[in-house]
């Protein structure tokens, strides 16, 4: 049976992936940020050993345009090529799917009552690619297979910290009833505070940052009542990508420990966090809304 | 407690200094200035762009202020106009420009300037929380 | 102030189109199909008179492939074409679109938790344009705005009925809350029962076609509790668009009376039915997961 | 009261006599199908499909058993193969047959028959509801 092993929340600033690519890793104004990272590395390869993530990241007008914006797209197609964000593809491997889990995920989750559109061709851009470059560093093929699941936080409303939260605990429930005997992690990525826009661009606030780290460690549920608007005045408008750790927060439970933190400003525009995370308590609360938990359901089942 | 609804919701928006966050109000007058910088993504669009500025937006349903806003690369007034920062970016990408300097011009301070507030740890969110409350 | 005036369910068989573009409405063959739709027709013209209707219905493999499946799609595009089906697109003017609503609805149902797509460019098929031809027959313009919203009951699963039902009252939320005065019907179509693959094609059951009519009257909630695999033994694999009519029955509230009812067979695979729905108390719950309902919203709010 | 998942939820789609529900692993399977009946759409292929079929369908990564069951024109065979009728549509409609007709070729009975008994009121859900429970 497949399991959620271990979550992790980490941001996905675009000039790393650059710094990588072009072996600037070990230059002053780049050496912290993937330094802090070396932890987390050494824990995938040696010990967390991921079969599967569920890789919740926004695109950033690549394989969306403004003619279409899914609120929650998950990803079920055999491999995901990265975007041409304008300079050329990133010299990194396709991103294999795992459509078997993806489509299970998306029925579990529609019938629970996520509106889920299912997408079988997308390339894959810095918001997915970055993490990947970051946990696992150069790789001749991702040693992992991959479900992207896109989620709106460009065009308002995004979906609300609490949905994002509730969403999560249905993939819990979903990754439990998947029968393969699976390792599974759930990545949430983007944030923390930035603002790449207007006169107020350049935004950083380590102390709600970190207090946001700090709230996705225990048992507290504080962060799925985070409005939209406390999200844009304290952390930036792009800040509100941290709604999508809450995706990842949500599917680990009730209750987590902390492996690893890492927090690092400056680099580029944006504030740069990581955190992993392990479930304590994994239980989520039973669905109320699964189709066939209805009365009328079971009685034409038993 | 009070009911909020999305009026209420949207106005708050607006209370957020030097920001403009991306409504479906701008989504919507931005429509073609954000479709046309998406061409941008195709490096033959980029060259027809390059060659001709004027001639290339001139193929794109935008307003004559899209457009000067575009050829004078004024990307808080494209943001004003319903542009929205990723789209726009394929704009800046196409000049060359990073991230970095591209968002400097927006603040009103010299791409050194900025990237000297950034290295400092970036800017504080005293005073800049809200219009309203001047926090 | 926006208001939902009236409700209608209506199957959309494309032969009922073709028979009007080809002028073949008075032929012994469907004569009834479209004598069924006199009253409304005139209704429509005479008292009705909406501005704008918010019209439900699914895409036969035209706007969307199997590339992207989105559950609920919201169409918030200035005018929609009639797609071409195969034979080229119906010569039935272009559906113009009220994006200003369109958006409205949009925003509100994702902060009221709906995992909305929105959509700006689309080709509208039969699924749309059957139903208007039906109750406006020949024009030149339609008289009347549209937001399309399509719902997949192609890929299993569909949403759930209860989903489509909270998505109706989610809906009459967000049209009292636009500030405009338009008068606002919300029309369900496809449906009812038919199947049109296997062996098993050609099914009809006329008597639980009419036992859901009966139960979109009223005050009965009964409907949301029947799990797709009635739909499909009952009603056939291609019945399942009836949880579409949830949507509209769900948005007029807490009881309805018909002003109007019509049952036909045969017709082409398909039963034919429609009905017309009023509000009689178009109350409905209030919503327990707007975003700004929650406490720390409201903190920064007040 | 006994809780469902979704495998339950989809073992009983296999429990209805002659019908094919289009579950997602029957949209996997019929994937290259349907995106190759959509093809159809468009007037152009449509005609180089008419030229030469089995050409065309080369050119789509399909089993061999699908593009068999497209040039057979066996319906049922591609329902199984993961092919939906919304999208094998237009494969019938390339050939100018409308759903009635197409339709009646998936159930044992000549058009004449199939119509007939449409005409009749269609078929009774009667003993086709359930495999296991023959009613
Ligand atoms: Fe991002
Ligand atoms: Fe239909």
């Amino acid at each position: 049976m497949a399991r959620i092993t271990a979550g992790i929340g980490c941001s996905h600033v675009p000039v790393l992936g650059y710094a990588h690519d072009s072996g600037k890793e070990q230059e002053d104004y780049f050496k912290p940020s993937f330094e802090g990272f070396d932890w987390t590395r050494k824990w995938m390869k040696e010990e967390a050993k991921p079969d599967v993530i569920i890789l919740v990241y926004n695109d950033h007008a690549s394989a969306f345009d403004m003619s279409i914006i899914p609120t929650f797209a998950i990803g079920t197609g055999e491999k995901f090529a990265p975007a041409d964000e304008g300079f050329g593809p990133r010299p990194v491997p396709d991103v294999i799917g795992h459509p078997d889990l993806a489509w299970h995920l998306a029925q579990s989750l529609i019938l629970d009552e996520f509106d889920m559109t299912m997408i079988s061709e997308m390339d894959v851009d810095h918001g997915l690619t970055v993490p990947l470059t970051m946990m696992y560093g150069d790789v001749e093929e991702w040693p992992v297979k991959v479900v992207p699941l896109a989620v709106n936080v460009v065009t308002y409303p995004p979906p609300s910290g609490n949905r994002c939260w509730a969403l999560g605990e249905a993939i819990a429930r979903a990754v439990d009833s998947f029968p393969e005997d699976l390792n599974v992690q759930v990545w949430g990525t983007g944030g923390l505070s930035h603002q790449l826009q207007g006169p107020r661009a350049g935004l950083i606030n380590k102390e709600w940052d970190n207090r946001f780290l700090d709230r996705l460690i225990g048992d507290t549920q504080e962060l799925r009542e985070i409005p939209h608007i406390e999200y844009l005045r304290e952390t930036g408008s792009e800040g509100i990508e941290m709604v999508m750790w809450l995706i990842m927060r949500g599917a680990l439970g009730k209750s987590t420990k902390a492996l690893h933190r890492h927090y690092h400003v400056p680099i580029s525009n944006t504030a740069l966090g990581h955190i992993v995370l392990e479930p304590v308590d994994g239980s989520v609360p039973p669905s109320t809304t699964l189709e066939g938990n209805n009365e009328a359901a079971q009685a034409m089942i038993d | 407690m009070a009911k909020q609804d999305i009026h209420s919701y949207l106005a708050e928006f607006d209370d957020i200094p030097g920001t403009r966050v991306y409504t479906a109000k701008r989504a919507r007058a931005g429509y073609h200035l954000n479709q046309f910088a998406m061409s941008l993504m195709k490096p033959e669009n980029r060259e027809r762009f390059k060659a001709d500025e004027r001639a290339y937006l001139d193929e794109w349903p935008m307003t004559e202020e899209q457009k000067q806003g575009v050829l004078d690369r004024d990307f808080n007034k494209l943001l004003d106009l319903g542009g929205n920062i990723y789209f726009l970016a394929k704009v800046f990408s196409t000049d060359g420009l990073s991230f970095v300097q591209a968002v400097s011009t927006m603040t009103g301070m010299s791409v050194e300037e900025y990237q000297a507030m950034m290295n400092a740890g970036g800017r504080s969110p005293e005073g800049v929380r809200s219009i309203k409350e001047k926090n």
